[in-house]
C-alpha cells in the first residue's frame, strides 16, 4: 500500500508538470482556485472561450483525454497516469466542467458501439474541445425513470424522424452534437423498444430553450424535436437495444460526477481557519470543531475511497456501482456545509452581494446551488436503491 | 388547560389564509423577488386596512388591541404567503420595542403609524459577521449623536425609522448599550440596498453620520432591552416559519401524489413517503414548541427566555429541512425557477440567520435551561 | 391558550394531591425517581407486587382507570382529569407500567366489543390490578405484517380451538387474561379471515417461554397454543372482523406507548450540569451545548405535542395517527442520547457495573434496552408509513 | 500508486478468515460474554500458533517480523469475528509501547512472550471518567513506587504485565507524566473485574499500592510516547471496528434477503434497502479512512497523526451505525438474546470508548488539522 510513483509514473508525472507550467493560463488561476459550487467568474473573459482554448491546446500536445485511444485523439494513456494527470492539472481542470458529459458520458458510448468511421471522425474534435456533445435522456414525464420514456422515433428509408421532448440538458446551448435515447417500438415493455442515437445538434427541427434555475443560473435546457431526421449509421446500438446502451452512458455519468463531486469541506476548513466568533478564533470553538471533524472523515473517506477505484482500474478491474457513494455522500454534505458556513456568519450570512458578503459569497452560491447536486445524475433515492441492489444484491 | 388557539382566533387565521390567498399569490412575492419593487406596497396598505399590522398594539395608539395570541396567527399566515413586506422588521421588532420601552410621546408618534401602515420600521443591531453580543456593538452614540455603520438592516431601505443599538459608554459592559429611536427620512442615514439569498425580502447597509437619535428606554438598560425585544420577535418568527414549513410540507405532498414515475405516483414509495413523513414531524414538533412561546409571550410568562429560544431553534429547523426537501421531492423541476420550492428555500434559510443563527440561539437556550436549573 | 385549572379541576387536582401524599408507597419513591429506560431496581421488593399494590389501592379509592365508566372500575373523569391525575402521581406512575397493555388496549378493545355482562365481570379487576391482561397479536412469521397470521382458530360447536405460535407477548408469563387475534378463515385474502377473542391464560395448552432480551432482561414472551379451548361468547366483534378490531388496539397502543415514551434528555441534562470535563463544566462545552440544544428542543416538542393532543381530546376530539411521532422521535434520540451519555464518560463510559459506573450504570442500562423502543409497538419504517399514508393521505 | 492490500496480504486475510471461522464461531464468544472464562485461552493459543500475535514484532524478538500492514488485515478479521481475547490491549497497546521505547531488555523480556502468548499486557492509563490528557493522570510515582487506581483497564483482570502511565512530577506540564512497565504478578497490585457493555471483553479496576516498575522510555517523554502508542492503536482499532462493522452489515444484508413480511423479502422494500445502503456508505468510508491510515502506520508518515484520527472517528461511527440498524432491520428478532446482533451491539460501543471516546478523537482530529494548516 503506498502513493509512490513508479518510475515510469514519476517520469510522466515530470513530463506533465513541465508541460502545464509552460502552457497554463496562469492568469486565471487565483479565480479558478477561488472557484466552487455555483461560482465560477474569470474577470474579463468568458469560461467557454478559456476552456475551449485551453483544451484545444492540450490536444495539440497530446494531453486530451489522456486514457482514450491515440487515433480517437487521446493520448493511450493508464487510468493512473490520467488520474496522475488531474492532479498535476490541477485547478486548471476546473475548466474541464463543460466537456465532463461529452467526454465522460457520449465518447464513451460512441467508443463502445459507433461505428469505426464514425469513431475516428467525431472523437478527436470531442477529445480536443472544438465540437462539445450533450446527452438527451431525461424527459419531462419522466424524470428518474428513463425507461418511461415518449419521444418517439420512426423509421423513414434510411433515416428515422424524431418528435418529442428532452429536458434537464446540460449545455445543449452550445453543444454540437449529442446522444439521444427515444422509444422505436412502443408496443413492447418499458424497457424494450428503446434506441439509441447521436445526432447534430444544429439539425433542423431541433429547438433549444435554456432552463432558469432555482439560483437564477441557466445550466440545463429544454430541448424540442419537431420532425428532426437522424440517419440510420447514426444509431448507437441495435435497434430495441437503448436501454443497455443507456445504463453504459449513466454509469458513466455517476463515475465522472462521483469522482469530480465537490463536499465543500475544504473552503469551509479554510473559512473556520480565518473566522473570529466573539473574539476568538472559529476554529477553537468546540462546537464547531463537532462539526468539522465529521465533515472532515467523510471528505477524506471519498477522497480515499476514489483512490482505492483507481487502483482497482490500475489493476484493470473496471469500477462498478459502489462509485455511486461519491455524489451522494458529497450533495447533501456540500448543502450542510454552505448552510453551516452562513450559520458562522450570523444574520450577516444572509448577504449574498460578492462585494459585501463573507469570502465573496461563495458559500451563498454554494447553498443556492447545492439542492440541484442530490437531484442530478440520480437522485440521492435512486442512488440509494443502485447500492442496495447492484452492490448487495437485494431484489429489485 | 387548553393548549389550543381559541375559535375567535381560528376564525381570524382563516380569514388572514384567504385575505393572504387573494393579495399575496406567488407572482406578489415573484415581484420584489424579481426586482421590480422593494416590496408590495398594495399588500401592506391592505394588511393596514385588515387591521393586521396593528393587531398588537393597543387601541389608545391606533391599534386593534387584540393581543399577542392573534398577532402569532397572523404571523403564521405571513410565512405561509411568504409576503413580500417589512412585517417583522416593523412589527415584531420595532413596534414591540416602542412599546417595551417607548416614552408616551415616542409611542404617539409612531404606533399609530404603522398600524395605519404609514411608517415602517425596523431594528439596526448588526455590525457585520457574528452573534449579538453588547462587544460586537461599535456604533457610537456621544450625547445623542450617532456614528457607524449597521449591517445588514433587514428592510433598512425601505423603513421610515430605526431602532438602533449603540454605545455610549465604554465600561467594557452591557450597560453601554443604549438604544436610540432615528428617523431614517430625517438626514444623517445613508441606506445602501445589498443582494441577499433572499431578495423577496429587503436587505440593507445603513451608515449613520453624526445622526440625531432620541434615547429610546433607559440609557443603561439598552441590552436588557434589546434581549427581550429578540424573545419577543422569536416567538413571532417562529409562527412564520412554522406557516412556511407546512407550506413546503403541503406542496411536497401535492406534487407527490401528482408526480408519476416508474408508471405510479411518486408518493407511493417509501422513500418519498419517509421523506414526507419526517418533513410532517420536524413541522409538528415546531408547531408544538411555537404554542409554547405563545403561550409565554402572551403571558408574559417567567419560562418566555426558554420558550421564545426554543421556538425559535424548531422552527428555524423545521423550516429549512421542509424546504430543502421539497425541492428533493420535486426532483429536478423543484430546483427550477419557475416553480415555487426556491422562494421557501431562500425564504427559510433568511430567516435562519434574521435575529440571530441557529448556533447562537441553541447557545442560549441551554445557558438559561442552565442558569434557571442552577437557580 | 392556557395551562390554567378551572375551578373544577383545581378542586380535582387538590383532592389528587391530597391522597398521593397520603397513601401512595413513599419508601420507593427516590428509587422510582432514578428509574430510567431498561432500569427499575427498588430494594427489598418485588416491582410486580408493589405495583399491583399500589393499583389496588388506588382501585379501592376510586383512582384507577380514572377516564374508565364507574361501573367497569374506573372513574368516569374526563380526559383532562386523568392528565392532572397523572401529573400528580409523577413518579409513582411508573408502577404502572405492567398495566399498559391490559389498560391502554386489552380494557379499550373489551369496552369496545364484550358483552356487558363480560365487561362487568372482566373489567374491574383489570382496572384494580387484581387481574393482568396480555395482547397477543405477532407471530414468529408475521412481524410487523398482523394481516399475515397464522394461530388457527377453528369453530367446535359453542368453542373455538387454537393451535399456532404468537410471539413478543410483553407479560404474557404473569398475565390472567390476554385478548387474542387468529385467523378464522384460511380461504380468504389477508386481511379478511381474522377474528379477535380473550382468553384465560391459564387456560390448558398454553405454553409461554420467556424470551431472553438482548440486554439480559425478559419482557417479553413466546406463546404456544395446542388444542386450547375459547367459548364463543368470549369472541370479540364479528368472525372475520379482527382486522377491524385490532386496529382499534393498534391505535390505542401506539398513543398509550407514545404518551409514555421515555426520550433520556432529562435525565442527560441532569447528568451534564453535574459532570465536569478537563476541569470544566460539562455544561459550559460548547459542543456539548450544541447536542443538548437539539434535543432538548425535541423533548419539549413531543410535551407540547401531547399537551395538544390533550387539548383535542378535551374538546371530544379523538385523537388521530399524529399520536405516532411520540415514539418515532423518542424512540432514536433515546438511543442517540444514551451513547452520547456514553461518550462523554470517555473510556469509564464501558462499565456498568452499578456500584461502580456513573449515575448507577442508568445511561448503560438505557444504551443496551434503546434498541427495543425503536421496534416495539411499530418499527419506525412503519409509524412513518402510517403517517405518510393516513395523515398525509398518500397511497397505500 | 497502489491503494490496495498486496495479494499475499489478502491470501493472509483469507488465512486469518478461514482460521476464525473455525476456532471463533459466535458460540466462542459468549461463553466469555456469559462468564464461563474471562477470555477463550484456547483460542489466545490458536493465535500464537498462526503467528498472528507477533505478526508486527520483529523475528529478533520472536516475531515473524511481517509488519503491521499485516497486523491491520489480522485486526480486522478479529473484529469481524468478535474474539473475545486480549488483542487489542496486548497487541495494539503494551507491544507498539514496548516496540517504541522499551529497552533491547525490556524487548527480550516480553515481545517474545507476547508472540508466543505466553504474556499478554495491556495499558493502564485511565482513571474514571474524562479524556486522555495529562493532568487526568494522579497515580503516582516516586522513585519507581507507584501508588493509586486506575479504570478501567481492559483486560486488567487477565493481563501479567502493564504499561502504566504515572505522574512523577509537578510542574503541571505534560513531562510530569513517566511510564512504567509493572508486572502484574509481581504484587503490589489488585485487579477487580468490572462489569461492561460488552462482557466479552475484560475491564478491571487496578489498584497499585507500593507496586514496583520500571520505566518504560525516558522519564519526561512518558507523554508523547503515549500520544503516538494511542495513534498508533487507534488505526489498528479502526481496522478491528471496520471488520465488525462489515460483517453487521452482511448479517443485515442476509436477514433481508431471507426475511418474508407482506409478502416479500423484506429487502425489497426501499425503507430496508435505504438503511442497508446508508450502512453499506458507512463502511465504506471508513474502510477508505483505514487505508490511509494503515498507509501512515506502516511508513510512519508524518500524517499519522491525522490520518489516525479520521480513522478512528470514521471507522467508530461505522461500527457503531451498522451494528444498531442492523438491529433494526432484524426488527425483534434482532433484540433477542438468542441473535447475534447485539454482540456487534455490544462490542461496537465498547470499542468506540477505548482510547478515548468520539469526541475526544474529534477535537484532535480539528486541532492536528488546524496546527498543519498554520504551520
Amino acid at each position: 500500500m503506498n502513493f509512490d510513483d513508479t518510475p515510469q509514473e514519476a517520469a510522466f508525472r515530470a513530463e506533465a508538470r513541465e508541460w502545464i507550467a509552460a502552457n497554463a493560463p496562469k492568469q486565471y488561476e487565483d479565480e479558478l482556485a477561488k472557484a466552487s459550487l455555483g461560482r465560477l467568474v474569470l474577470s474579463g473573459a468568458n469560461v467557454l472561450d478559456v476552456a475551449k482554448a485551453w483544451q484545444k491546446k492540450k490536444a495539440d500536445a497530446g494531453w486530451a483525454c489522456l486514457h482514450w485511444p491515440k487515433e480517437y485523439g487521446g493520448r493511450g494513456s493508464s487510468p493512473i497516469e490520467r488520474v496522475i494527470w488531474q492532479q498535476e492539472e490541477g485547478v486548471f481542470g476546473k475548466l474541464g466542467r463543460m466537456f465532463i458529459i461529452g467526454h465522460g458520458m457520449c465518447g464513451p458510448t460512441m467508443m463502445a458501439y459507433a461505428s469505426e468511421e464514425h469513431k475516428r471522425h467525431y472523437l478527436p474534435p470531442l477529445a480536443s474541445g472544438e465540437k462539445v456533445w450533450c446527452q438527451l435522456f431525461s424527459e419531462p414525464a419522466g424524470g428518474s425513470d428513463v425507461a418511461g420514456l415518449r419521444t418517439r422515433a420512426e423509421r423513414d428509408g434510411d433515416d428515422w424522424i424524431i418528435n418529442g421532448q428532452k429536458i434537464w440538458t446540460s449545455g445543449a446551448h452550445y453543444s454540437d452534437y449529442g446522444i439521444l435515447i427515444t422509444r422505436t417500438d412502443p408496443t413492447v415493455p418499458k424497457h424494450k423498444g428503446l434506441t439509441m442515437f447521436f445526432l447534430d445538434m444544429k439539425s433542423p427541427g431541433i429547438e433549444i430553450k435554456p432552463i432558469k434555475q432555482a439560483n437564477g443560473q441557466s445550466e440545463f435546457n429544454e430541448v424540442y424535436f419537431t420532425d428532426v431526421r437522424i440517419p440510420d449509421h447514426q444509431r448507437l446500438g441495435a435497434v430495441g437495444d437503448g436501454w443497455n446502451v443507456s445504463l453504459t452512458t449513466l454509469m458513466n455519468e455517476r463515475m465522472s460526477i462521483g469522482a469530480s463531486v465537490a463536499t465543500g469541506f475544504p473552503e469551509l476548513f479554510d473559512y473556520c481557519n480565518e473566522l473570529v466568533i466573539d473574539g476568538r478564533p472559529a476554529i477553537d470553538d468546540r462546537a464547531v470543531r463537532a462539526k468539522l471533524a465529521n465533515w472532515a472523515v467523510k471528505a477524506s473517506g471519498l477522497k480515499y475511497t476514489a483512490f482505492r477505484s483507481i487502483s482497482a482500474l490500475s489493476r484493470g478491474e473496471r469500477p462498478g456501482p459502489e462509485n455511486s457513494i461519491g455524489k451522494l455522500v458529497a450533495g447533501s454534505m456540500i448543502q450542510e456545509v454552505a448552510t453551516y458556513a452562513l450559520d458562522l456568519q450570523g444574520a450577516a450570512g444572509v448577504v449574498s452581494d460578492p462585494a459585501h458578503a463573507e469570502v465573496e459569497g461563495k458559500f451563498q452560491a454554494m447553498l443556492l446551488r447545492s439542492p440541484a447536486t442530490r437531484v442530478e445524475g440520480g437522485t440521492d433515492e435512486i442512488l440509494r436503491n443502485i447500492i442496495a441492489e447492484r452492490v448487495l444484491g437485494l431484489p429489485g | 388547560m387548553n393548549f389550543e388557539f381559541s375559535d375567535d382566533q381560528k376564525q381570524l387565521r382563516d380569514q388572514a389564509r384567504r385575505f393572504l390567498a387573494e393579495t399575496c399569490p406567488p407572482k406578489a412575492v415573484r415581484a420584489v423577488l424579481e426586482g421590480e419593487a422593494a416590496y408590495d406596497k398594495a399588500l401592506w396598505k391592505g394588511l393596514a386596512d385588515m387591521g393586521f399590522l396593528g393587531v398588537a398594539i393597543p387601541e389608545a395608539f391606533g391599534g386593534a388591541g387584540a393581543g399577542h395570541l392573534e398577532l402569532c396567527v397572523i404571523a403564521e399566515e405571513m410565512g405561509r404567503a411568504l409576503a413580500p413586506v417589512p412585517f417583522a422588521s416593523t412589527v415584531y421588532l420595532a413596534a414591540e420595542a416602542l412599546m417595551l420601552a417607548g416614552s408616551e410621546a415616542q409611542k404617539q408618534a409612531w404606533l399609530p403609524k404603522i398600524a395605519s401602515g404609514a411608517a415602517i420600521g425596523t431594528l439596526a443591531l448588526f455590525e457585520g459577521p457574528g452573534n449579538p453580543s453588547p462587544q460586537a456593538i461599535k456604533l457610537s452614540a456621544a450625547n445623542g449623536v450617532l456614528n457607524g455603520v449597521k449591517t445588514p438592516v433587514a428592510d433598512g431601505a425601505i423603513a421610515d425609522f430605526a431602532i438602533v443599538a449603540a454605545r455610549n459608554g465604554s465600561s467594557g459592559r452591557e450597560t453601554d448599550v443604549a438604544l436610540y429611536l432615528v428617523d431614517l427620512k430625517a438626514g444623517g442615514v445613508t441606506a445602501r440596498t445589498l443582494a441577499s439569498v433572499d431578495p423577496s425580502r429587503n436587505q440593507a447597509e445603513l451608515t449613520f453620520k453624526d445622526c440625531k437619535g432620541e434615547p429610546l428606554g433607559a440609557a443603561s438598560e439598552g441590552w436588557s432591552i434589546l434581549t427581550r425585544v429578540l424573545d419577543r420577535a422569536a416567538v413571532l418568527m417562529a409562527f412564520e416559519q412554522v406557516g412556511g414549513a407546512d407550506r413546503a410540507l403541503e406542496m411536497g405532498r401535492d406534487y407527490a401524489l401528482d408526480r408519476v414515475a416508474f408508471g405510479r405516483p411518486i408518493g407511493s414509495f417509501q422513500a418519498v413517503k419517509h421523506i414526507l413523513a419526517d418533513m410532517y414531524v420536524a413541522a409538528t414538533l415546531a408547531r408544538s414548541n411555537c404554542y409554547y412561546g405563545a403561550w409565554a409571550l402572551s403571558t408574559d410568562a417567567g419560562e418566555l427566555p426558554e420558550a421564545a429560544a426554543t421556538a425559535r431553534i424548531s422552527a428555524t429547523q423545521a423550516f429549512q429541512h421542509c424546504s430543502k426537501q421539497n425541492i428533493q421531492v420535486h426532483g429536478g423541476m423543484g430546483f427550477t425557477w419557475e416553480f415555487d420550492c426556491h422562494l421557501y428555500y431562500r425564504r427559510s434559510n433568511a430567516l435562519a440567520l434574521a435575529l440571530g443563527s441557529l448556533s447562537y440561539w441553541e447557545d442560549q437556550l441551554i445557558e438559561r435551561m442552565r442558569k434557571k436549573n442552577a437557580a
